[in-house]
């Protein structure tokens, strides 16, 4: 799947669960958290959200990487590739 | 038969006299309708009539002395008269005319206030100053009366249901600052009209996180929980064991609730604070709370609020999560008398039977309401939640 | 015997009290309202008293006692039981050039001389075109309270503050009751003073340094920020005692005294209203077309938008009222009904 | 007014109107001290010294004609007929009393002896009395009105009002002016030009008459002749009762207008007195008809006191009733 895929994918997801972020003005960089007030709940649904929508299992460990938008998808293409499918 | 004499009510708003001059004196005969003494009243010099044929046993008050109706003004011997039945003699004050047998009816509170016509259909009003002060802060009245589910909304409803739908549905920008004094009058006034007391106690939080992080690497991400909902959970039992910090205070007194429902504080975005409740939060397992708790996080977000949900907080918990500072001292949400806080669980130095090791501490505080509880029954609310804490798998 | 009339030269025009600024004394209403008469009728020879035994009887609640030893029968004038006949000489006169006060024993005495007091002294400036005006004080006792049944019991400012060309005053307090009637007897139209009889026995203290009294004001006797109670006369206390009650529990109620009865003090009513949001009417009159009605009707054409709850009324049960006494209290507002009617006011429940 | 025709002095007619004098006399002795222990409040005016007004007018009425009173109604009531124990019971105010406790003193009402009540506004009942007349004239009745008022009344509009519409309408009224020369505060002389009441109601062009109202005797007889006069449809007539009442106006009254002097000198000649003398003088009666007279008097009056301390109050839900007419349903 391609980068700019996951990414849309990724984006989408996260404004599922916090729609009351507008999605121009996230800073792919930045920590959701310093940006919006993302709290513990919404990092576990966003965790719940990318599970769900790329079949993947997430440990605890690793939410930190999901932490900002960009490290979320660069988190989801280094698992997909590890995991790659046709 | 000895007789007490008494100055008698001679006019409707007679309530004193002034004795001026006796007539009769110690040992005189004095005859029925004959006059013993006189008195000066607003009106003048009133002679005082004797209604018995007697004699005079002894004077007990003094001429120039002021007294009010019904004091004795001297004793008389009754010559021979048959014994009349002593009659209660009616003090000023008693309701006049207070028969001996017939007590005058109690006089009922207050006749019933008109019931309305017809009870209005369970459609919520809002107050002329409520839908005044819901178009200043950009608010639709039918929404507000939607989430009003019935009660009559006043100002000040208006103002603490402003603070979440208003923000839920990302209003315009004004209205956000509208919105951001609306919250700071509504924590004004709670400030000023209710005594807070604050305490606060730093546990060893590493027993429930050690819990958790076990619990949860054996579930898949939807299963999860989080370490806000072992406080909640905590908080719960803990209200429902210590009196005093579940319910309300209203019309100068305390309610105690009967059932706990935990208010969770949410942070909105771009500032202000909802603290929806998790209802019988201590009755429910954990697996049912956070699953009720994601609900209601996810529904916040998304603007879909129930109003019965954050009126229904008996006491409520709020938290900085990760990224705040080690100590919080809230605010209490009126009309609730108890609120928790906790800041950032931090690594720090630890003393424990004499060896110091570093461990994960979390300050928990408590603000509440000193018409209600105090100090003492304070520290052991907070003790209580250390020690639930303490055994995560029990809560 | 022939009356003589004494020369009588026109007295200064404009005679506000000029007795000297008084010291603090605690006095009765009743001692406060013979004090204003006896100033009156020091202060300008054209004032003369005229009513049923104000002269050698001393007043049927004893407020003119001692005036006809030191003013003479002349000024102090023992009227027959003509109430028709004497008010409508007492409006004749006040054109004439004096400044008389008549007292009417009570307002249920009063229906006598309605139409002398609506169809003469209320209408005659307006209908002459301003030629004439009826510089009249028309004193009466009114209210309940004392069992003394339907016929001497009633409370009808109500009906006198309808009438355009009256002004209508209820002194409530010892400061109002010494010196309203010098207020009065300076204002170029007829002026009804009404002292509810309980007041008369009420002792009270006489505030320092005081040489007036303005009637066109609404006085604030308690703040509250919660409810307002919006009364007159002889409620003034059984709303106090109200709030003080009520304050106890934590409810913050004020006590607004109109004072005036025509013309009513919007400004006062309405702010009042705006700072409490709910408001509680005290009358002891009948609700029906009341004093009570009226204020409701201003305060929702004028502070509407300001309302939290609908204005409640306590007023006298729509009967007339009964001799004994458990159901004469019953019927009349009390501090018990005004508590209840705040209490119901402020929940929250279904109205 | 041809001088009243004396009716026969004999020891029966003498010791009934004793005895009916003697019976208001003691009520209302008994209501002064039980106005001064709060057992009955509000206003009281009593008829001492009147009596003989009382009992000789009501003596002279028949069952069906109309009594219309005043607040000084206690005597009228007691001679019209008006039992003793629910008279007491409304002075207190209890529900079994004549308007069921709601008048006290000044309003007393018996429909059934029509006895049309007491009234506090002074003259309010003269034109109440035209109109029951006006109603016997209209039903072809042969029962007539008796309007008691007192010497402040003559001051009111009302007086001359009522005067002229009973002449002019020739009404079976019966006006009796009971003066005891005070209204209130103010002597008659002080209150009225012309101080004659019975002159003042010729000029209406009314028979009218002045009548000792000390005599029981004379004030039977002018009432007797008075009433046949109307009820033979001559008109309506005036009597003049000259009297004088013993205590204050009410209850709270200091007397200044009037020296203890003239109320002692008054008192010599009061009612019962008057009749008293005069029996003895014939032989018709002893002190000791008096004392039994007046013991049972005292008896009926204690037992009514009893009556009415152990009767109930009207409960407060029925504060609304008969505010209008409960018309008898079914």
């Amino acid at each position: 799947m391609e980068a700019r895929d996951i990414r849309t994918r990724v984006l989408a997801l996260l404004t599922a669960i916090a729609p009351d972020i507008e999605p121009a003005t996230i800073d792919p960089a930045r920590e959701l958290r310093d940006q919006f007030d993302f709290d513990s709940m919404d990092r576990l649904h966003f965790a719940m959200a990318i599970s769900e929508a790329f079949r993947i299992d997430i440990p605890e460990a690793d939410y930190t990487q999901l932490g900002a938008l960009q490290s979320a998808c660069a988190y989801v293409q280094h698992r997909l590739g590890a995991s790659a499918r046709p | 038969m000895q007789i007490e004499f008494r100055l008698p009510s001679l006019g409707a708003d007679m309530e004193t006299a002034t004795l001026t001059q006796w007539l009769k004196k110690p040992g005189d005969a004095v005859r029925r309708g004959e006059a013993i003494a006189v008195v000066e009243t607003e009106k003048g010099l009133i002679d005082i009539e004797c209604f018995d044929d007697a004699t005079v046993a002894a004077l007990v008050v003094a001429p120039g002395t002021k007294i009010a109706v019904g004091t004795v003004l001297a004793q008389l011997d009754a010559a021979g008269a048959a014994a009349k039945p002593a009659r209660e003699p009616v003090s000023v004050a008693a309701p006049a005319g207070a028969g001996v047998t017939a007590r005058p009816p109690a006089v009922p509170a207050a006749p019933a206030a008109p019931a309305s016509a017809a009870a209005a259909a369970r459609r919520s009003r809002l107050s002329p100053a409520a839908r005044r002060r819901a178009h200043e802060l950009g608010l639709a009245p039918e929404v507000l009366e939607q989430r009003a589910a019935g009660a009559i909304l006043h100002v000040e409803d208006v103002e603490r249901l402003a603070a979440v739908t208003a923000k839920a549905t990302a209003p315009p920008l004004d209205a956000r600052t509208a919105m951001r004094n609306v919250i700071g009058t509504a924590m004004a006034r709670a400030k000023r009209e209710i005594p807070h007391y604050y305490l606060g106690h730093t546990i060893d939080f590493g027993a429930a996180r050690t819990w958790l992080q076990r619990y949860n690497a054996a579930l898949p991400v939807q299963e999860r929980l989080i370490e806000g909902l072992l406080l909640a959970k905590a908080v719960a039992l803990a209200a429902a064991r210590t009196e005093g910090f579940n319910g309300y205070f209203r019309d100068g007194r305390f309610e105690r609730a009967s059932a706990v429902h935990v208010g969770t504080a949410i942070a909105l975005r771009g500032g202000g604070l909802v603290a929806p409740a998790l209802l019988d939060a201590d009755r429910k397992d954990l697996r049912t709370l956070m699953h009720e708790f994601s609900d209601l996080v996810g529904r916040v977000r998304a603007g879909h609020m129930r109003s019965s949900e954050f009126m229904a907080a008996t006491i409520t918990v709020t938290s900085l999560g990760e990224d705040g500072v080690e100590t919080l001292y809230p605010i209490i949400n009126p009309p609730q008398v108890a609120i928790v806080g906790t800041g950032r669980v931090t690594e720090r130095p630890w003393v424990q039977d004499g060896s110091v090791s570093v461990r994960p501490l979390l300050t928990v505080t408590l603000a509440a309401d000193h018409r209600v509880s105090d100090g003492r029954s304070g520290s052991r609310f907070l003790q209580a939640i250390a020690e639930l804490l303490a055994a995560p798998e029990k809560l | 015997m022939a009356e003589q009339t004494a020369a009588v030269s026109p007295g200064p025009s404009e005679h506000l009290n000029s007795g000297a600024a008084t010291a603090a004394a605690r006095m009765t209403y009743r001692e406060a309202a013979r004090e204003a008469l006896r100033s009156a009728l020091q202060a300008d020879p054209r004032v003369f008293l005229m009513g049923e035994d104000v002269g050698r009887y001393g007043g049927c609640y004893a407020v003119t006692k001692g005036l006809l030893q030191e003013f003479g029968p002349e000024r102090i004038r023992d009227t027959p039981l003509s109430e028709s006949a004497f008010v409508g000489a007492g409006i004749g006169a006040a054109i004439g050039g004096m400044r008389p006060i008549v007292e009417i024993m009570t307002v249920n005495f009063s229906l006598l001389a309605l139409d002398q007091i609506l169809n003469n002294a209320a209408t005659l400036c307006h209908m002459s075109g301003g030629q004439i005006n009826v510089p009249l004080v028309i004193r009466m006792a009114t209210g309940a309270g004392r069992q003394l049944a339907a016929q001497h019991s009633h409370s009808l400012e109500g009906w006198y503050a309808h009438i355009p060309g009256l002004r209508v005053l209820a002194p409530g307090t010892v400061d109002d009751a010494r010196f309203m009637l010098a207020a009065a007897l300076a204002c170029p139209d007829p002026v009804l003073l009404f002292e509810h009889i309980f007041l008369y026995n009420m002792e009270g203290e006489l505030s320092a340094g005081l040489a007036g009294v303005d009637i066109d004001h609404a006085a604030v006797r308690r703040p509250g920020r919660d409810v307002v109670l919006i009364t007159y006369g002889g409620s003034v206390h059984k709303c106090l005692a109200a709030a003080e009650q009520l304050g106890a529990e934590g409810i913050d109620a004020a006590v607004l005294d109109l004072r005036t009865l025509r013309p009513l003090d919007d400004a006062t009513i309405m702010d009042a209203v705006r700072r409490t949001r709910r408001a509680v009417i005290v009358d002891e009159g009948w609700r029906s077309g009341s004093l009570a009605a009226e204020i409701t009707t201003r305060i929702v054409e004028q502070a509407f938008y300001d309302l939290d709850a609908p204005v409640a009324r306590v007023c006298t049960a729509e009967v007339p009222l009964p001799y004994p006494k458990h159901l004469e209290d019953a019927a009349l507002p009390s501090p018990a009904r005004i508590i209840a009617t705040i209490r119901q006011l402020l929940a929250k429940g279904e109205a | 007014m041809s001088a009243a025709r004396t009716g026969a002095v004999t020891r029966e007619r003498g010791l009934r109107l004793l005895r009916e004098m003697l019976r208001i006399r003691c009520f209302e002795d008994r209501c002064v001290q039980l106005y001064g222990e709060l057992k009955i409040r509000g206003f009281l005016h009593l008829c001492n010294g009147e009596e003989a007004v009382a009992v000789g007018a009501m003596q002279a009425l028949e069952p069906a004609d109309a009594v219309v009173s005043t607040y000084r109604e206690h005597g009228h009531a007691i001679a019209r007929g008006l039992a003793l124990s629910p008279l007491m019971a409304e002075m207190y105010g209890k529900e079994s009393g004549t308007s069921r406790g709601r008048g006290g003193s000044m309003h007393i009402f018996d429909a059934s002896k029509r006895f049309y009540g007491g009234n506090a506004i002074v003259g309010g009942g003269l034109p109440l009395a035209l109109g029951f007349a006006l109603a016997q004239k209209l039903q072809r009745q042969s029962a007539v009105t008796a309007c008691l008022f007192g010497d402040g009344a003559v001051a009111e509009g009302e007086f001359h009002e009522s005067l002229n519409l009973a002449v002019l309408w020739r009404l079976p009224v019966l006006f009796l002016c009971e003066n005891n020369l005070y209204a209130m505060g103010t002597a008659i002389e002080r209150a009225e030009a012309q101080t004659d009441v019975s002159a003042k109601a010729r000029v209406y062009g009314m028979a009218a008459a002045s009548v000792d109202g000390m005599d029981v005797f004379a004030v039977e007889d002018a009432v007797r002749e008075a009433v046949a006069r109307v009820r033979d449809g001559a008109g309506p007539v005036l009597l003049e009762l000259r009297t004088y009442r013993f205590r204050g106006h009410s209850m709270f009254d200091a007397q200044l207008y009037r020296d203890k002097a003239e109320v002692e000198a008054w008192q010599k000649k009061g009612p019962l007195i008057t009749l008293t003398t005069r029996l003895k003088a014939l032989g018709l009666m002893n002190e000791e008809d008096y004392q039994r007279l007046e013991r049972e008097s005292g008896a009926e009056v204690e037992a009514a006191v009893e009556f009415a301390e152990r009767a109930d109050w009207e409960p407060v839900a029925q504060l609304e009733r008969f505010v209008y007419a409960e018309q008898a349903r079914g």
